[in-house]
């Protein structure tokens, strides 16, 4: 290998993740300003243009703030918690292709942080570790808000998990390979029948579709499922003793999470990166590619957005009936359908 | 003879009566069952003569039919056939007869019967066991005899304890099977020595073998009569089996009649009789027949005179009887020993139908002291009972006379000790004759001495119990001319000639019977009258004319005596101690103590010892899952160490 | 590199292993175990099983262990006690067995090592096994004990559903 | 670059994290502790199959330890519940105080 | 249907009640009717099903019939191998009267768990019927402990106030003996695999191995003593009488009808041919056993005061009959153990019905409780006695050709004292039997609370009135017996001989 690939490849990784958390400012300016735009108020318009350096500002003053760790509190995994919270976060866009494998001076490159055999169990494997930020933080705060907190949370987290999990299941089944470049790979082109459609996973899998974005939704343990942090009920969950800059980083977490939900979705159901009948080519068909799959992921991040900023919050037991009684079967039927496809499919 | 109906049939009428009337009996009431039973014993009483009247009239050819194959296991093969012959016809002729009479007898007897159930039951018992006592009579093996023999035994029993609420009679009852199933034991093993010795069981096989070549058999009869002689024994209440018939007397007097003194237990008699040819090939056990049924005479009699139950007297006079017939037959006189079983039939039957209309008189009562006087209230009872009496007491021309006399004749001229049996034989009859009177003395001569209401009640029998009685009565006069000593003429006895084919020649013993000289008899019989007068007189005198002050003194003087007498010498209190309660005693203790104590004890210990090794090992469970999970792993540790030291 | 790799994983998982039961408190005993098997997870994909790596961590981590841990919040677990009945011929004993049993594995595996297989060529990221292989294989050769397992999953969920919900469910 | 570990560390990392294990097992006396040596155990286990399974160059150590993983599953559920029951009760999962289950 | 009735009548005969079974288990346990009818209708069915065999009996061939082979482990060389000789024709036939009518009686009787009641008792008679027919080792042994364990149930759960003890007592016992049994079939096995390299349980197979010395007489004294404590002979029959003694009616009706003979039974078809050195060794013993079973029997039976108590030893007297007549080993004694199986069969399954009877009236099986009860319940008096009749040994009825053919065969046979000893078992039954029917039925009218006891109910009537017909048909016309037992008997015989001929020369 030379000194380039090397170059190359950790560019591949470590991009992804320097970047990543810079979206998250301006991300949280968009989300304060749509909610405002629901709410019909102005939302932050002062700090700069249109507010813009709202978040700038904000983040400074979490840094500025004084750190505080409860006298109860057991320090260590009480620092560790948040710190897990964001690694986690981070880790999982390694694994996501935001663009095709592009030639550039005789060197391949392939954009995608690592393209391994298991893609997609590895990010279900590091979303299953998000929990422990949330848990560990609830139980080492040793405040009784912040335990109900954890506890729900990792009820929660493991149960949706399930749902998710048989939801995507639909599609490994359907691309045959947890490999993401090859889910994406068998979404290219449309169907032949009606070539209007893209050959994107979600016409034939609306149903397991819906479930992963409902289950991503309580995963990032946003509204409307995010009982641990329940301010009406347990002040601020799991995160109530926390505050300054680990506030901060399980904030910055959070919104990591949706950006990296949304990827998700795009790249499991919506074609990620490729757009129906382009071929990209060279540096060009990179970039193109990368714009498509901001543009999509984009949307779904507002659509989480908006969602938060429209439905009420569930109650508990509620969340859990949904999530057993009719997320999962809905995912299982999803399943039994794709497989019905596939049989169809090879038998043809 | 195509034309007469087969013998088989003559069973099967009463059994079909038996069976009507066990089953609807007690649907259609009295006068339904009085038919049957009564239709039943009449049908067959004529079926029986049908077959009697042309047999005695041809020649008397002994007539076998089989009926059919009954069992047939490896060299064992039993028919179920009928044979008649003149012994069994003997037999059939007054069994059926007597039978039928009683039948009629009992209509007006247990017409008082309470329960249409309880008369049903009564018919249908007789019935069967006429069924039972025809198989006995007509049977060609002995196995068939036995089916008849348990019959009759089971009919006694269930007719002893027919009032089983009280609880003498349900305990005469099973006594009586009891004492009947030890004879029956030996009759069991008799058959078994039998076939082992002949290879069959039919009389007609046996009997041509046994006569054909008698060395062979010798040493084999002489135990297998033995044990024949003590099913008789049981049968025909001889010393020691005899305990059970004077119980028996519980039963209803028209059984004791029929069962207990005129048919069944002669079978005993008509066995031995039956199986003459071996009984003549064992003299040895003929002696021991002779010696038992001579001393049984005597001990019954002895017995009879001292008491005061009209039953149980009568009962002890026919074990005294059968113990005469047993003497003829032990003497070798077969034949007499059957007349005697005839003539017997007659007036004991009659005795015992007297009897029972006394007691029906008397309400039930049968103390000879409370009666008295009762010649001029019921006079036909009297009259008959005054014949019969006569004829058992052995006065000519009554029927008793003939037999008897043959007997004590037979007996007189016996090798051996003949003379004594004779001399014992005559003493009996004296006693006979003694007590006989005192009875008849006690009930109809003399005033009455009963409470006023019997005095009120005593009356008459109706018609249906006279007329047997009359036509016995009849018969206990009559019946023992067709056996007129032959001081009478030459063709003067009828009986014998015609039984005579029964006694088989048997080879090499050539029967050197010359008859006595004519004087001899007339001296022997005008001794045998002489006697039996006396003992009439001295019964008379003491009883009727005396009142009876003599005995009563002599009773006083001998106490101890009279009492032993009088409480039939404790022979059943005997019994008790040496059998029953012994046995009794070891069956408690087998159980007690080889049972629970030994057997379940030796089991409970073992349990006891895995228990307690239990108790010791549980302390290994400590409960502790570490401890557990230790033990588990050090096992794993040397099973390790295994396999490496097996590499 | 990758021995450097597998080096450090293995040490870390057990450092952690060995922090897991000398830690009192039971919720930082599950926490170590966790990182355990964290580096266990790295060594499963450096022999060749990311597959297993994944589901190690999916599972184990991310739902076994989660499980003790809300198991422990739920009941409030303090950290065990100072011992009252201890057993001295428990911890003896158990010690001892604990280190002839080492004892054995190393000698054996030193006995042994020679005849081992020969190591495996390495191959890069991207071309790790893909799990499909193992797929074809248990819904073929192994459909039996598949379908097997799946049964027993069932049973344990209603037995652990019968067994926790107590009397007053009913 | 993946693979080419040799056997021997992996066996020898395995047998290590078993010690450990059993060690926990035997001498800890919560049984939460407990119950996660005997998972740690598993896991050395499954180090082995897969170290011996990549050696071999096949796939039968991946579905095994599949297996194991799945039982493993199965079991700490009902484990768990079990303990979650016994606490109701006793109070407790310090094993020394749970040895009802004795003479 | 008809190739079903035609090629496998005998497996039909041997599953239904087990089919039975398997329906009620479908039942709710609330359905208490339902279950005893259907029960009931099952047992007639499967007799109904089994009186062909005895009209297709083939009378002249010894071997076995309506044989069916199919193999069941054939690595093991275990085969599903029935079929019925003489011997087992009988006893099957038996088997399926006794069960209907034991349950005919249950109808009015058993209260508890009447679902449960139906079942076991239906799997006891799959279980009797498939040990009477097996020509397996294995498959015998299988049906003998399904029999073992419906028993334990049926006295544990439904018996009376001692039942647990009794239950533990007759399965211990049992147990004891079927393991050591067991072992000996292992190594009969092995022994075979040794001698041809094949493997089999099937009888025929194991009849041609040959014993000598001391292996035979150990391998004897196994089967022997399972088959002499299932008898049971003298002195391992205490756990008899508390079985009886405990068992609910219907279940002491079967164990003392059935389960007794498969005792001998197995004696006959598996000790006696495959080792008949030893048999014959032994014979002396077992005739002394005997011998002492039938007065030991008597006279502990005439000491009790527990009428079932006395019935059940009344059976060991019985049953020591038997065993005299197997040990005699003549062809008329065999004959007459097996016919006197049968006879004790339905006479004393008829005393334990009947007793039965009084005691669902009553709640006592104290004797003195009654006495005199004849007036009030007379039918039940004439069953009873006809029953006690047939019992001792009354001729005209089946009692009595069984114990004539034994002692007659016992006394033609070297041991003729044998003969002469059990012979007093004729009196001392008539002793205890009619002391029983004195001190109950007859004699003096005792307790005043007997005045309520009611007859028997026409259900109770038929199950008693079908026994007693039988007893009279086999005591007038034995030889439908009989002549179904002697092909049987006989071959046994010259098997017998012809091994023995065999091991004389090795």
């Amino acid at each position: 290998m030379t000194a380039v690939d090397w170059v190359i490849v950790v560019l591949r990784v470590v991009l992804p993740a320097l970047i990543l958390p810079a979206f998250v400012i301006p991300l949280v300016w968009i989300e304060r300003r749509v909610a405002a735009f629901i709410q019909d108020r102005p939302g932050p318009n002062r700090v700069g243009p249109f507010g813009l350096l709202q978040s700038p500002a904000d983040i400074l003053k979490l840094f500025m703030k004084e750190d505080t760790v409860p006298a109860s509190a057991d320090k260590l995994l009480f620092l560790l918690a948040p710190a897990l919270a964001v690694f986690a976060a981070l880790s999982t866009f390694a694994v996501i292709p935001y663009g095709p494998t592009i030639e550039v001076a005789g060197h391949s490159i392939p954009m995608i942080g690592a393209d391994i055999s298991i893609g997609l169990l590895y990010v279900f494997a590091i979303t299953g570790l998000s929990v422990y930020s949330i848990v560990l933080a609830g139980w080492s705060s040793n405040d009784k808000f912040a335990l109900m907190g954890g506890i729900r949370s990792s009820a929660q987290i493991i149960s949706y998990e399930l749902a998710m999990t048989t939801a995507a299941a639909g599609v490994v089944l359907a691309a045959g390979s947890f490999r993401l470049t090859d889910i994406i790979g068998m979404q290219q082109g449309a169907y032949h029948l009606l070539p209007f459609l893209p050959r994107w996973n979600v016409v034939p899998q609306c149903f397991g579709f819906l479930v992963f974005f409902i289950s991503a939704f309580a995963e990032t343990n946003r509204l409307p499922f995010d009982l641990p942090e329940a301010e009406a009920e347990l002040v601020a969950g799991y995160h109530t003793e926390y505050s300054a800059m680990r506030f901060g980083s399980y904030f910055l977490a959070e919104y990591i999470n949706v950006i990296v939900a949304s990827a998700m979705t795009t790249t499991l159901y919506f074609g990620g990166w490729s757009l129906p009948g382009y071929h990209p080519h060279g540096i060009l068909g990179g970039a193109v590619s990368l714009c498509v799959f901001a543009a999509k992921t984009a949307f779904f991040v507002l659509v989480f957005i908006w969602v938060r900023w429209t439905l009420p919050r569930f109650r508990y037991d509620q969340l859990m009936k949904l999530g057993w009684k009719a997320l999962l079967p809905l995912a299982l039927v999803n399943l039994l359908w794709v497989a019905g496809l596939e049989m169809y499919r090879l038998h043809r | 003879m195509t034309s007469s109906l087969p013998l088989w049939v003559l069973p099967a009428i009463p059994l079909a009566g038996f069976a009507i009337n066990a089953l609807l009996g007690t649907r259609f009431g009295k006068s339904f069952v009085t038919a049957v039973g009564v239709g039943a014993a009449g049908l067959a009483t004529l079926a029986a003569y049908s077959r009697l009247v042309p047999f005695v009239a041809g020649s008397h050819a002994t007539v076998v039919e089989t009926v059919t194959n009954w069992m047939t296991v490896g060299t064992l093969s039993i028919d179920i056939s009928f044979r008649l012959d003149p012994l069994s016809a003997l037999m059939l002729a007054f069994v059926t007869f007597v039978a039928f009479l009683i039948h009629v007898y009992a209509i007006g007897y247990m017409h008082h019967e309470a329960t249409d159930a309880g008369y049903a039951r009564f018919f249908a018992y007789l019935n069967l066991f006429l069924f039972a006592m025809l198989t006995l009579v007509l049977a060609e093996s002995f196995l068939l005899m036995f089916v008849g023999w348990e019959g009759v035994g089971l009919c006694s029993y269930l007719l002893i304890g027919y009032y089983f609420d009280l609880e003498d009679a349900a305990a005469a009852g099973r006594k009586a099977f009891v004492v009947n199933r030890i004879g029956d034991y030996g009759f069991l093993l008799g058959m078994f020595g039998i076939f082992a010795a002949f290879g069959s069981l039919n009389y007609t096989e046996v009997f041509r073998k046994a006569a054909e070549q008698p060395a062979q058999f010798g040493p084999a009869l002489s135990v297998i009569c033995l044990c024949l002689f003590i099913g008789a024994m049981g049968k025909s209440a001889q010393v020691p089996l005899y305990v059970w018939l004077p119980d028996a007397m519980a039963g209803p007097t028209p059984v004791s009649a029929l069962i207990h003194a005129a048919t069944m237990v002669t079978a005993g008699v008509y066995m031995v009789a039956r199986c003459n040819v071996l009984f003549r090939l064992a003299p040895e056990v003929m002696l021991f027949v002779a010696g038992i049924g001579c001393f049984t005479a005597l001990f019954a009699g002895t017995i009879a005179i001292a008491q005061n139950d009209l039953k149980k007297v009568l009962a002890y006079s026919t074990i005294s009887q059968l113990g005469y017939m047993f003497l003829a037959c032990g003497v070798g006189a077969f034949a007499v020993g059957m007349f005697h079983v005839m003539t017997h039939a007659c007036f004991k039957a009659c005795l015992f139908l007297g009897a029972g209309s006394v007691m029906h008189a008397m309400s039930g009562d049968l103390d000879v002291r409370h009666m008295g006087g009762l010649k001029a209230k019921m006079p036909i009872t009297y009259w008959t009972f005054l014949a019969a009496t006569l004829a058992i007491a052995g006065i000519p021309p009554f029927a008793g006379f003939f037999s008897k006399d043959a007997i004590l004749s037979s007996s007189f001229e016996a090798p051996g000790l003949g003379r004594l049996l004779w001399f014992v034989g005559l003493f009996t009859a004296g006693l006979t004759a003694f007590y006989m009177f005192r009875i008849v003395s006690l009930t109809f001569f003399g005033e009455f001495r009963g409470t006023k209401e019997q005095a009120h009640h005593v009356h008459e029998s109706p018609s249906s119990m006279t007329f047997p009685l009359v036509v016995l009565g009849l018969l206990s006069v009559v019946a023992g001319w067709i056996g007129l000593p032959a001081v009478f003429g030459e063709h003067a006895n009828v009986i014998g000639p015609f039984l005579a084919p029964i006694i088989a020649p048997i080879a090499g013993h050539e029967a050197a019977h010359e008859a006595l000289p004519h004087a001899t008899e007339w001296l022997l019989m005008a001794v045998s009258v002489a006697v039996a007068a006396s003992g009439l007189y001295l019964a008379y005198a003491w009883y009727a004319k005396q009142g009876g002050r003599t005995p009563a003194r002599l009773a006083a003087s001998y106490p101890g005596v009279y009492a032993l007498v009088a409480d039939k010498y404790r022979i059943d209190e005997l019994y008790d101690v040496l059998f029953v309660r012994p046995l009794a005693w070891l069956a408690r203790t087998l159980w007690k103590v080889v049972d629970v104590l030994i057997i379940d004890g030796l089991l409970n210990a073992a349990a006891f010892l895995v228990e307690l090794t239990g108790d010791f090992l549980r302390f290994l469970q400590t409960g502790n899952v570490r401890n557990y999970a230790l033990t588990f792993f050090l096992g794993l540790i040397a099973l390790l160490i295994f396999v490496v030291g097996a590499m | 590199m990758e021995r450097l790799i597998f080096d450090a994983a293995a040490l870390l998982a057990i450092l952690f292993a060995g922090l897991m039961i000398a830690l009192r408190d039971p919720v930082k005993s599950v926490l170590a175990l966790v990182v355990s098997f964290f580096a266990l997870a790295v060594c499963y994909v450096l022999v060749l099983a990311p597959f297993i790596a994944a589901l190690q961590i999916i599972v184990y981590a991310g739902a076994i262990l989660v499980l003790f841990l809300f198991v422990l919040m739920l009941l409030n677990v303090g950290p065990e006690k100072p011992d009252q009945d201890r057993r001295p011929i428990q911890t003896v004993l158990g010690s001892l067995a604990v280190v002839v049993f080492a004892g054995m594995l190393l000698g054996m595996l030193r006995a042994s090592g020679s005849r081992l297989p020969a190591l495996p060529e390495a191959v890069g990221v991207d071309a790790l096994p893909d799990p499909a292989a193992i797929a074809r294989l248990l819904f073929s050769d192994y459909l039996l004990h598949f379908e097997a397992v799946s049964v027993l999953l069932l049973t344990a969920l209603v037995g652990a559903f019968v067994l926790a919900r107590g009397e007053d469910a009913k | 670059m993946i693979g080419s570990i040799p056997l021997f560390d992996v066996l020898l990392v395995s047998g290590a994290l078993f010690s450990i294990g059993i060690a926990g097992a035997l001498l800890r006396r919560n049984a939460i502790q407990i119950f996660l040596s005997i998972e740690l155990m598993m896991n050395a286990a499954n180090l082995a199959l897969l170290g011996y399974g990549a050696a071999l160059g096949t796939h039968q150590g991946q579905v095994i330890v599949f297996f194991v993983i799945a039982i493993a599953a199965a079991e700490a559920s009902v484990g768990l519940a079990i303990f979650v029951a016994l606490f109701r009760h006793t109070e407790t999962i310090d094993v020394n105080k749970i040895n009802l289950l004795k003479w | 249907m008809d190739a079903l009735l035609r090629d496998h009548l005998l497996t039909l005969v041997v599953f239904l009640p087990a089919a039975g079974a398997a329906l009620l288990l479908f039942f709710p346990h609330s359905a208490r009717i339902a279950a005893r009818n259907v029960a009931l209708g099952v047992s007639l069915v499967a007799l109904a099903a089994s009186l062909p065999l005895w009209t297709r009996f083939a009378l002249d061939q010894g071997g076995f019939q309506f044989r069916e082979k199919i193999a069941w482990i054939p690595q093991l060389g275990i085969s599903y191998a029935i079929g019925i000789d003489g011997i087992s024709l009988l006893l099957v036939l038996l088997t399926t009267v006794l069960t209907p009518v034991s349950l005919l009686f249950s109808l009015t009787h058993v209260e508890k768990e009447v679902r449960g009641f139906s079942i076991a008792f239906l799997v006891l008679e799959t279980g009797m019927l498939g040990s009477l027919v097996a020509l397996d080792l294995a498959l015998f042994y299988v049906f003998w402990e399904v029999m073992l364990v419906p028993m334990y149930f049926i006295i544990g759960i439904w018996g009376g106030p001692r039942r647990i003890y009794a239950s533990m007592k007759f399965f211990l016992f049992t147990m004891a003996g079927s393991l050591l049994m067991f072992l000996a079939i292992l190594f009969l096995a092995i022994r075979y695999h040794a001698a041809t390299g094949g493997w089999s349980f099937a009888l025929e197979d194991l009849y041609r191995l040959t014993f000598t010395g001391s292996t035979e007489t150990l391998l004897f004294l196994a089967f022997a003593l399972a088959f002499a404590i299932k008898v049971p002979v003298f002195p391992l029959h205490t756990w008899l009488p508390d079985a009886h003694t405990e068992a609910p009616t219907a279940g002491s009706i079967i164990l003392a009808g059935v389960l007794l003979k498969l005792g001998v039974y197995g004696y006959l078809r598996f000790a006696l041919p495959l080792f008949p050195g030893a048999a014959m060794r032994f014979a002396p013993w077992l005739g002394v056993l005997g011998v002492i079973g039938v007065v030991y029997g008597a006279l502990v039976a005439w000491a009790q005061h527990d009428m079932k108590r006395l019935v059940a030893y009344s059976s060991v007297s019985h049953l020591g009959l038997v065993v005299i007549g197997v040990g005699a080993f003549t062809t008329m004694s065999l004959s007459g153990s097996v016919l006197q199986m049968i006879n004790h069969g339905l006479s004393t399954g008829a005393l334990f019905l009947l007793v039965g009877v009084l005691y669902e009236r009553r709640h006592t099986r104290e004797i003195d409780a009654y006495g005199g009860v004849a007036a009030v319940v007379p039918v039940t008096t004439a069953l009873f006695l006809i029953a006690t009749l047939s019992s001792i040994g009354l001729p005209g009825l089946n009692g009595f050709v069984g114990e004539f053919t034994i002692l007659l065969g016992t006394w033609l046979s070297p041991h003729r004292w044998w003969a002469i000893a059990a012979a007093t078992g004729v009196i001392l039954s008539a002793v205890y039997m009619l002391t029983l029917v004195q001190r109950v039925f007859w004699s003096p009218f005792a307790h005043e609370e007997n005045r309520k006891l009611t007859d028997v109910r026409p259900s109770e009537f038929i199950a008693a009135a079908t026994l007693v017909v039988l007893m009279v048909w086999i005591g007038v016309r034995p030889n439908d017996l009989l002549d179904r037992i002697r092909p049987a008997v006989e071959s046994l015989q010259k098997s017998v001989a012809a091994k023995q001929i065999a091991e004389a020369q090795p």
